[in-house]
Parts: structure tokens; C-alpha cells; sequence
């Protein structure tokens, strides 16, 4: 091998491997890699391929189930949803993914490019996306960069997905000072797809084209840290930038020569080119296939210039997959990819050698046995202690009940996002039944053609997180599951996304260790597996974390859509019930923060078997038609619920505490396992009876009319007052 | 009912033409690729379908109207075909010089995706006879160049001429007068921003969009 | 004075757009009767009348705006004319 | 050949980009210290190579691709360059 340059355990630390890592690449070689085979040890062993400081926790999480038919492992989670109208069985796709470091440098073209990316990774299993997400945690207001990272991060999702033509149907969005210095970007795609037709990354038998294809390849996010802010200089020594930039329309014309590749019969084995494009798709393709796989790179549609191989191996350009095709099929291939425009190339075979071995301009710039990059992957049980939490909150200050719902609502986390997701398609596809303006606690979108639904939402609250990692993680996915169960669906299964600060800290790593049991016990407990995800740690700054984040994502099955549930469905004469049991949490709620400006006390308990006790219940008088309306409880308590389901009707409500609580308590706390739902006066008496029957709390608190929204001696302010003071702030803030 | 989709690249709205066309006339749909020099015979219905067609590079429509298969739709359009342009489609009709006037970046400066009112200004054409009485509709809209703009004096024969078929009621982008979809001078061309090929069924969210489909087979049946 | 700026795409970023155009303009030239294009690139130049009338202080005001707001200099460059 | 094109919107069509970019740099201005800006008009580039090696022909293909695809005259102008 002559590719010169040799390499030490100092140029293996400028890659992020650790001494004691190069040292098993030279064991295992036998000898000193060369420089792209360094490079190439280096991104597969990098926490974000090689998940080496949370994989032997992740193995926490319930990962089957009776729909799961693809668990982590591959490029998105598969989940069985019954047959299609063909009596086809279908299956949808779905994973989530962050991009929150790119976002951060150059916040549009890094959420455009999560967008892009997390959609390759479900249509590259056979499946057409059809709703996007995102959970979105931006700065304080205040902070100097956070307008700009909100509009370039809003504008480059709406760009990306709107252009590609998948609706962004729900999202979460908050602002908090731990986010000042790493924004999060998490976006998640849904997909369906034949569940007979679903495709998987390792290659099947020796002697098989390579193919390539998409848009060429350039020498964009190498060495994403080292960009430059240098400007325009006559000569054109400008140092090179590194920022990946997303082509929605190649993207758009990637989704359909996939599809069109796969439906015509040549796919073996497909894989999206996604972070470490060429080397990660290549080398997991052939090592888990257990196969050998040879490249040659002078074959690879090259957008620039004089690209070395190291630099193409490493390159992230994006909207590029790599296919081994089924043997003689590459006609298809190059007709369908004709059709769409797209470049496409043969470059490699797969074989038996248990070796990628790439050449380039006549030479062998790599040759490795694949199994080491693998097997011998770095796996770390990293030190962890008991992470900080919170103290059980003593007695809460109170505040005038209209006052502190006034202020909640206008608060930067509750106030409407509706000038974010405006920009947002949540139509295209024509299947959209709810989204972001419907005033539903998830988005839905009907499986085309047929009468079922599917069911999505974003949850996490990382000031719940912080206060108690493990009764957080639980609180993430119980709030997943709710949403779900609160717009009439049976949910199934989640992704997540991990996100987190620097793992090699002790605290941190406690974090990560507890918000994982917690959300892995949830998960059991609610037969909720885990089919996909995504971690992304050492998002900190100066020394400091991010609150941690396990964002969930979650997805659920409506047979008949029709028998789907929303809080914008309330009419005058409805009666209203609180489901579950309010004993006045409010540590680390939106109203001591809000309006006290405090950020303490032990967060909600959550009782598991409670949570699935009522979101049952309340779910069997979505499908009998006895709810009319269902909101969930989350943030801020009953009565920001009360204001969401009221404004979202345009009817008043009036509410009576039925509780020994203060007024102020038992408007705002956030206890967990909790229903607002209203029902036609008739039926009310025998909802409760019901409730009783099945060992639900529930209580009659109040009644729909009027106006205004009002707690009997208490409160009482106008919709159109409440619903001005929670539209006005982020238009106001974003001018 | 013989009808059209014409599928450019990047178009996005296609398969829900196709699906609005289909469930509201129980017409027969078929798909053009934009490289074809020709069109199905006997078409009744041609639709240009909303989406970004090459991206929306350079100016929206702009490449999509040079395609081979737009030469087409022009020769059909002056033979009287029904025309309907969609978003996209109504971007790629005005670049084509079916219809007048040209769709400028919204006023402000942002993609707007809502729901939205129109009042139904001219209900004698082929696109809006089954609208009866009904005064105002609702249908979602999506894009981010969807200001209307013509010359003052265009504008003013577009307005005498009664060619003005659908009018914002709360102006989101800066439309001239308020135009959110106008016909050409001969009535068989109509190009709109808001889409009836999403709100053609309640489960949508509205179904004001199936009347403007029921309107073309009443031309048909009447004929 | 005037001042005229043009921001393109440093080198080396992708130009989805250019990209598109040389497509476009490439399949249409044998129709239309043009030849071959190549190395497209599209921009953006904005053109405006400033109150400083000293040339050197009116380019270091343009600088200033240009790498506060009219430029994305993450991935953008600029050249900036006054007169 | 190099052709430039540059693509404004004609003087009856409002720049609202043009306008909301003055907006902002008139409201930086103090914070920023910079002067005040006027009639700003953005506008689009376009640079690419040709085959054709003769100026008035390389013209010729360039203002029939503006008038074809690159510009609408309807709502734009264009300036062309050849070197
Ligand atoms: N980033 C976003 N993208 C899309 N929709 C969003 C985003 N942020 C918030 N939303 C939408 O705004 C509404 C309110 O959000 P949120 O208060 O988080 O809902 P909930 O508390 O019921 O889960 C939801 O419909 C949600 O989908
Ligand atoms: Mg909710």
C-alpha cells in the first residue's frame, strides 16, 4: 500500500480516538493504518456510529413487541399496522434524529439537512414518508443568538419538507437558558411502506454491483468543527467551508427513484448515505451481510476537483444512497435514475473477502477486515454516580389565579407557536386529519386509501428531566403515550432521541444511565417498545450541559379515523370531566417558574399503572363516542388545558375547584396520569359511574358556554383577552 | 371525464390531484410526465399540479414551462381545454403565458400555510357553476410566492373582463387586489394559490373544493 | 454614495440552484438554438444608496452590514462595490 | 466564454425584500453604527461559461436566455455582460 502518509497516536487523537483505541487498531492490523483507514476507524468508532457510551444502557429498553417487526438496529424501527386495502399487510417507518451542532453553526441549512437526513433513513426500508416532526429547544429569548438560530432553524425544516412534499404535521418547541450555547434540532420522519416489501442495509451473497446514487459528491461536513467565517477575498484562497447544504429537490427525486428502483425488483440491499457517508454505508453493508466489499473511487460522481480518497470516504454531502443490486439489474437501475436525473454509478462488488478494500487512481488506498470495525468497536461502561435532583417542593407561593394564567400563557413556552409551524406544510398528501392548527395532542394523518390513522407526537420535559432523570424518562414517555391515547389511538411503539452533555462526566453520565431506566421501565409498563433512535452527547458548552433531553417520539394506530378524538369538538351545554387524580404537584411546573420564577421541587410522580388505568378508560369513550372532546394535562396544569380546548372550540368554560386545594394549586398543578374531557350533559352521570366501576378518578368540574373562561371565585377573563396575551409573544419576539 | 395530471419534477400535489379528481367526478385519471410530447386524446380536464417543479430554483413554474409536455397543454388550452393550474400549477401557467400576471414572494417574505376564506367572485364559469349561492369557501393554502402581480392596466382588464374567480378574504401575501385565482380570457384556463385538491372532503377539513370539480362534469353532462 | 454587494456561495458549497439552472439551460439549448453552459452559479447582489459620503467609511459600513445581515458568512462571500 | 446576468424587479413591481432589508439595516444602524441606507434593491446574479467564443454571438444566446428562462419580463429586468 502506498497511500503515504503514516500515522501516529497523535493524528489518532486529532480524529477522537482515544490512545488506548488506536492501540487495538494496531493489534488488530498488525500494523499502522494509513491515513484513510484511519480515517475511516475513526468516524465508524465515533460515538455517533458506534453509540460506545450509551449502547450497553440502550440494551435497557423493550425493543419487541407483538407489531414490531424491525427494533433498533437498522435504519429506522418497523412496526406492523395491520392490512391495507389490497389486504396487503402494511408496516410504517419511523425513526428520530438531531442535528442540533450543525443548526447551531449555520441553523438553516442544518435543520434543512436533519430533515433531509432522517427521511433517507426511513425510505432507504421501502417506505414513503408521510408526516414529519420536530422537537425543537432553543435559548433563552433573550440571549443574542437565539432569534436567529429560531428563524434560520423554522425556515430550514419549512424549506426542506415543504419542498420534498411530506406535511409537518407536530413538533414541540421550548426556550430555556440551558439551550444558550447548544440548540436542540431533533426532527423525526413516519413512513409506510408493504410490510412483504421492507428493505435492510446487509448485503446477501458475494459477486453483486455497488451502486451509487444521487447527488455527487463534494467535500462537505469534513471535519465539520473547522469552519470558517472568512469573507470574500479576490484571490480565492478562501478556506473552505464545511457546511453540508440540503437539496430538497434532489431529495424529492431521490424518494422517487428509490421507490421506483425497489418496485422494480433490483434492490439486494440499500442503505442511505447519512453521517460518514460513503465509508459507514459501505462498511456496515458488507459487515453485516458478513461479506468482503470492494470500491473503486474513481468511479464515484465527484462534484469537485481533485478529491482525495480520504476526502471522499468522509465526505457528508447529501441525497446520495448506495444499492448492491440483485445480479444483471443495472439497467433498471440507470433507466429509473435517468428518469429522475440523478447521478448514479457501479462502484464496487461485494465478495467474500471479509475486507473493504478501496482504490483509487489505479492504487489501494484501504484495505481492512471489516470485523474489527465492528466487533471490537469500543464499548464503554462509563462512571456514573447518582445525578443531581431535586427536593420534594415544601409549600408553593401563591398568585392570583387570572394573573398567573395570563402570564403563563404569554410565557415563551406556552405562548402559541403558530408563527413557527405557519411556515410549515401540514397538508400536502391531502391525508392530514390533524396537525399543529388543529387543537389535537397529536398529529394524524390517514393511511392513505384506507380508514385507518396513524397517530404522532414529540414529547419530553427536560425541566423534569433535570429535577429527576429517572421520574423524567418515565414522564417523557407517559406523556408520549397520553398524547396518543387523548386523540383516540392505541399507542405502539416510540423512537427516541437522547440528547445530553458530556458522557465522560460522572453526573452527566448518571443522567443519561437514569432517564434511560426510567424511560425503559415506561415503556414496559405501557408495552410501548422502543424500535428506533438517536443519541447525541457532549451537547455542552463552556463546561456547561444542556437540561437533558430524552426527547420521544411516538407513534399510534387508529383503526377508523372516524372515531378519532380532539379538544377543538367542545360545545356549549358539554359537561366537564377531569380524569385522574389531582393531589397538587407543583414542583418544577410552568407556574413557579413563570410566575414565581423558581426552578425547583421533586417533578410529578408517575404511577404507571395509573396512567394506563386512565388513558384506557378514556380512550374506550373515544372509540364508544361518549367524549366529545379530550385534552390531555401536561404543562401548566388544568387550566392552561381549559384555555387550549376552550380557544381551540371558541366556546367559554366554566370550571368549579372540587378539590380541598387553593385555587391556585388546583388551576395549575401538573399531576400526572390527567383527562380533561367533556360529554353531552346526558351521559354524564354515567361516565362517572363508569369511572367508579373501573377504579378511575373523575369528577363533573365544570360546564361549556359563554365567553369567557372561568374558576368559580377564582377567575374569569375572556377568550379573546387570554387568546391575544398566548398568540402575541413569539410574532412579537420574532419582528 | 377524461383527465389529466401533468407530473413534473418536484411537482408534490400530483397524486392528490389525481385522488381529488377521481373521488369527487369518478373520472378516470391519468398521469403525464413532463418529458411527453403528447397528450391522452380526448382529454376533458387537464390539471397542473401544485409542488415545487424543479425546486423552485431560479422563479417558481420558471423551468417547468419550457417542458416539452407544457407546448402540449398550450396547444389543448387554445383549443378550449379545461386548464386547471394549482399552486405550482397556477405559477407554471402564468410563466407559460396561459393566464396573465405573475406570482411574486409573499409579502412576508415567508412560506404562509392556513387555512383560508375566498369569496367566489365569478360563478358563471366552467371551474365555479356548482358553487349555487354559496358566497364564501375555505381551503388550505401553502406556498411562499403566491403575491399576484400584472401591470395596472392588465390588472384592470383582468378585473373588467370578470376574470377574477376567487378573491382573498383576509389577504395573506400581498395579492393584488386581493386575487387568489383568476381564468384567462376565454374561461377554460383557471389558475388559483389554494388548493381544492386538500380540501375536497370533510375528513380534510373541508369539502369547499369538491364543488369546483363537480362544476367541470356539469359543463360535460350539460354538453 | 452607492453601494452595489454580491454574495455568492464560497467555493466548495453546493449551488442547488446553479446546479438546476445549467440543467435547465443545458436541455433546453438544443431547442432553443444555444450552446453549452457550464459553472453556473446564482446570487444574490443588492444595490443601495448610503448617507456616508466618504468612500473608504462608506466600504467599511457595507462590511459591517454585510457580515452583521446581508451575508451568511458561514457560507456565503461577498464583494462589495462603492461609487 | 464568462457571461453576468443580473435580474431586478422592474421599477413598478414592489421589492419587498428590497424593503425589508432596508427596514433592517435602517433599524441596526444606530446599534451598529452605520448610516442610514435607501432605495435598497435586491436582485439576482447569475455567472456562467459558454462555448460560444464570439462576443455579439455569445450576447445573442445569452438575452435569448433571459427572455426564455432566466428572467419574466412580466415583473423583471436584465442586464446582461459578455468577457
Ligand atoms: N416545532 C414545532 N413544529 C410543529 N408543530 C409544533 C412545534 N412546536 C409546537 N407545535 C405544535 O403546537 C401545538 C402545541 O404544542 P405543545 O404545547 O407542545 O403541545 P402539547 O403540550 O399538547 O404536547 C401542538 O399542536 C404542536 O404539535
Ligand atoms: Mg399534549
Amino acid at each position: 500500500m502506498t497511500t503515504a502518509q503514516k500515522t501516529t497516536a497523535e493524528l489518532a487523537a486529532e480524529y477522537g480516538l482515544k490512545p488506548d483505541e488506536y492501540q487495538v487498531i494496531l493489534d488488530r492490523l498488525g500494523r499502522e493504518p494509513n491515513y484513510v483507514e484511519l480515517g475511516v476507524f475513526s468516524v465508524m468508532w465515533s460515538e455517533h456510529c458506534s453509540y460506545k457510551s450509551s449502547r450497553m444502557h440502550l440494551r435497557k429498553f423493550p425493543v419487541t413487541g407483538e407489531r414490531v417487526i424491525c427494533g433498533p438496529g437498522e435504519n429506522a424501527g418497523v412496526i406492523d399496522i395491520g392490512d391495507g386495502p389490497d389486504g396487503q399487510k402494511l408496516a410504517c417507518i419511523f425513526k428520530m434524529e438531531s442535528h442540533n451542532h450543525p443548526s447551531y453553526i449555520e441553523p438553516f441549512q442544518g435543520a434543512a439537512t436533519g430533515v433531509g437526513g432522517i427521511m433517507r433513513d426511513v425510505f432507504t426500508m421501502g417506505a414513503r414518508p408521510v408526516a414529519l416532526l420536530n422537537a425543537l429547544r432553543f435559548g433563552e429569548p433573550s440571549h443574542p443568538k437565539t432569534k436567529r438560530i429560531v428563524e434560520g432553524v423554522v425556515a430550514g425544516i419549512g424549506g426542506y419538507g415543504n419542498c420534498v412534499g411530506v406535511p409537518t404535521v407536530a413538533g414541540e418547541t421550548n426556550f430555556h437558558s440551558g439551550y444558550n450555547g447548544n440548540c436542540l434540532v431533533n426532527a423525526m420522519c413516519v413512513g409506510l411502506a408493504d410490510a412483504d416489501k421492507i428493505f435492510y442495509s446487509a448485503a446477501p451473497e458475494p459477486g453483486l454491483p455497488v451502486v451509487y446514487f444521487g447527488s455527487k459528491t463534494g467535500r462537505d461536513g469534513i471535519h465539520g468543527a473547522t469552519m470558517s467565517s472568512a469573507e470574500f477575498s479576490e484571490d480565492s484562497e478562501e478556506k473552505r467551508p464545511t457546511v453540508q447544504v440540503g437539496d430538497p429537490f434532489a431529495e424529492k427525486l431521490l424518494i422517487e427513484a428509490t421507490l421506483e428502483l425497489m418496485a422494480s425488483g433490483a434492490v439486494a440491499a440499500i442503505q442511505d448515505m447519512g453521517a460518514a457517508g460513503l465509508t459507514s454505508s459501505s462498511v456496515e453493508m458488507a459487515g453485516k451481510g458478513g461479506l468482503g466489499i470492494t470500491l473503486d473511487l474513481d468511479k464515484v460522481p465527484q462534484r469537485e476537483e481533485n478529491m482525495s480518497a480520504y476526502e471522499m470516504m468522509l465526505s457528508e454531502s447529501q441525497e446520495r444512497m448506495l444499492a448492491i443490486l440483485k445480479p444483471g439489474r443495472e439497467e433498471d437501475g440507470y433507466r429509473i435514475f435517468k428518469k429522475w436525473g440523478l447521478d448514479a454509478a457501479v462502484i464496487g462488488e461485494t465478495n467474500t473477502s471479509g475486507h473493504i478494500v478501496l482504490t483509487h487512481k489505479g492504487e489501494v488506498v484501504c484495505d481492512l477486515p471489516l470485523a474489527p470495525l465492528s466487533d471490537d468497536a469500543p464499548l464503554y461502561d462509563r462512571p456514573w454516580v447518582e445525578p443531581d435532583m431535586e427536593a420534594p417542593l415544601g409549600s408553593a407561593p401563591s398568585a392570583p389565579v387570572g394573573d398567573a394564567l395570563l402570564a403563563i400563557l404569554a410565557s415563551p413556552d406556552m405562548a402559541s407557536k403558530r408563527w413557527l409551524w405557519e411556515q410549515y406544510d401540514r397538508h400536502v398528501m391531502a391525508d392530514t386529519l390533524a396537525d399543529s392548527a388543529t387543537g389535537a395532542d397529536a398529529g394524524m394523518v390517514r393511511v392513505h386509501g384506507t380508514k385507518k390513522a396513524l397517530a404522532v407526537t414529540s414529547d419530553v420535559t427536560p425541566r423534569y428531566v433535570k429535577a429527576n432523570p429517572y421520574e423524567g424518562g418515565k414522564q417523557a414517555v407517559a406523556e408520549a403515550w397520553r398524547n396518543l391515547t387523548a386523540v383516540g389511538a392505541d399507542p405502539i411503539a416510540i423512537t427516541d432521541n437522547l440528547n445530553f452533555g458530556n458522557p465522560e462526566r460522572p453526573k452527566i453520565m448518571g443522567q443519561i444511565v437514569r432517564a434511560i431506566e426510567g424511560m425503559a421501565e415506561a415503556c414496559r409498563e405501557l408495552n410501548f417498545p422502543v424500535v428506533s433512535g438517536n443519541v447525541s452527547l457532549y451537547n455542552e458548552t463552556n463546561g456547561v450541559a444542556i437540561p437533558p433531553t430524552p426527547t420521544v417520539g411516538a407513534v399510534g394506530l387508529l383503526e377508523d379515523y372516524d372515531l378519532r378524538a380532539g379538544f377543538h369538538t367542545l360545545k356549549a351545554g358539554h359537561v366537564l370531566i377531569l380524569i385522574g387524580e389531582t393531589v397538587g404537584e407543583l414542583g418544577s411546573s410552568i407556574y413557579l417558574r413563570e410566575v414565581h420564577g423558581i426552578e425547583a421541587g421533586a417533578p410529578p410522580k408517575v404511577d404507571l399503572a395509573t396512567e394506563k388505568l386512565n388513558g384506557d378508560f378514556v380512550r374506550g369513550l373515544i372509540q364508544s363516542k361518549t367524549a366529545k372532546a379530550v385534552h390531555d394535562l401536561s404543562d401548566g396544569g388544568l387550566l392552561p388545558a381549559a384555555f387550549d380546548m376552550a380557544s381551540a372550540s371558541k366556546v367559554g368554560i366554566e370550571l368549579r375547584n372540587t378539590t380541598g386545594l387553593e385555587d391556585f394549586v388546583f388551576a395549575f398543578a401538573e399531576d400526572q396520569a390527567r383527562y380533561l374531557i367533556a360529554v353531552g350533559e346526558a351521559s354524564a352521570h354515567l361516565v362517572l359511574a363508569k369511572a367508579a366501576e373501573a377504579g378511575v378518578t373523575a369528577a363533573t368540574i365544570g360546564v361549556a358556554g359563554g365567553t369567557d373562561l372561568s374558576l368559580t371565585g377564582a377567575m374569569s377573563l375572556s377568550l379573546e383577552q387570554l387568546r391575544s396575551a398566548n398568540e402575541r409573544w413569539l410574532p412579537e419576539y420574532m419582528a | 371525464m377524461k383527465a389529466a395530471v401533468l407530473v413534473f419534477p418536484g411537482s408534490n400535489c400530483d397524486r392528490d390531484c389525481k385522488v381529488a379528481v377521481e373521488t369527487t367526478t369518478g373520472a378516470q385519471v391519468e398521469m403525464v410526465w413532463h418529458e411527453e410530447t403528447s397528450l391522452p386524446s380526448n382529454l376533458d380536464l387537464i390539471v397542473v399540479p401544485g409542488g415545487f417543479s424543479y425546486g423552485d430554483y431560479l422563479r417558481c413554474g420558471a423551468m417547468a414551462s419550457l417542458s416539452p409536455v407544457m407546448a402540449e397543454v398550450v396547444k389543448a388550452a387554445n383549443a378550449g381545454v379545461s386548464v386547471l393550474g394549482i399552486c405550482n400549477g397556477f405559477q407554471i401557467l402564468c410563466e407559460s403565458g396561459l393566464l396573465p400576471g405573475a406570482l411574486l414572494r409573499n409579502s412576508g417574505l415567508k412560506y404562509v400555510c392556513k387555512p383560508i376564506e375566498l369569496t367566489i367572485e365569478n360563478r358563471k364559469t366552467r371551474f365555479t357553476s356548482a358553487y349555487g349561492e354559496q358566497k364564501t369557501v375555505w381551503m388550505t393554502q401553502g406556498n411562499g410566492d403566491g403575491n399576484f402581480f400584472a401591470e395596472p392596466d392588465v390588472l384592470k382588464g383582468i378585473e373588467d373582463n370578470g376574470q377574477v374567480v376567487f378573491r382573498y378574504v383576509e389577504n395573506p401575501n400581498g395579492s393584488a387586489n386581493n386575487i387568489a385565482g383568476i381564468v384567462n380570457s376565454a374561461g377554460n384556463v383557471l389558475g388559483m394559490m389554494p388548493h381544492p385538491d386538500r380540501a375536497f372532503e370533510p375528513a380534510l377539513g373541508s369539502a369547499d373544493g369538491a364543488p369546483l370539480f363537480h362544476s367541470l362534469m356539469r359543463v360535460l353532462q350539460a354538453a | 454614495m452607492k453601494a452595489t454587494v454580491h454574495i455568492f456561495l464560497k467555493a466548495g458549497v453546493l449551488d442547488v440552484q446553479g446546479k438546476a439552472v445549467e440543467g435547465a439551460l443545458n436541455g433546453l439549448g438544443p431547442v432553443q438554438g444555444w450552446g453549452g453552459v457550464s459553472n453556473v452559479r446564482v446570487g444574490k447582489v443588492l444595490e443601495f444608496d448610503l448617507t456616508a459620503t466618504d468612500k473608504a467609511a462608506a466600504e467599511a459600513e457595507v462590511k459591517a452590514m454585510c457580515d452583521k445581515l446581508l451575508a451568511n458568512t458561514v457560507i456565503e462571500s461577498y464583494r462589495i462595490e462603492v461609487a
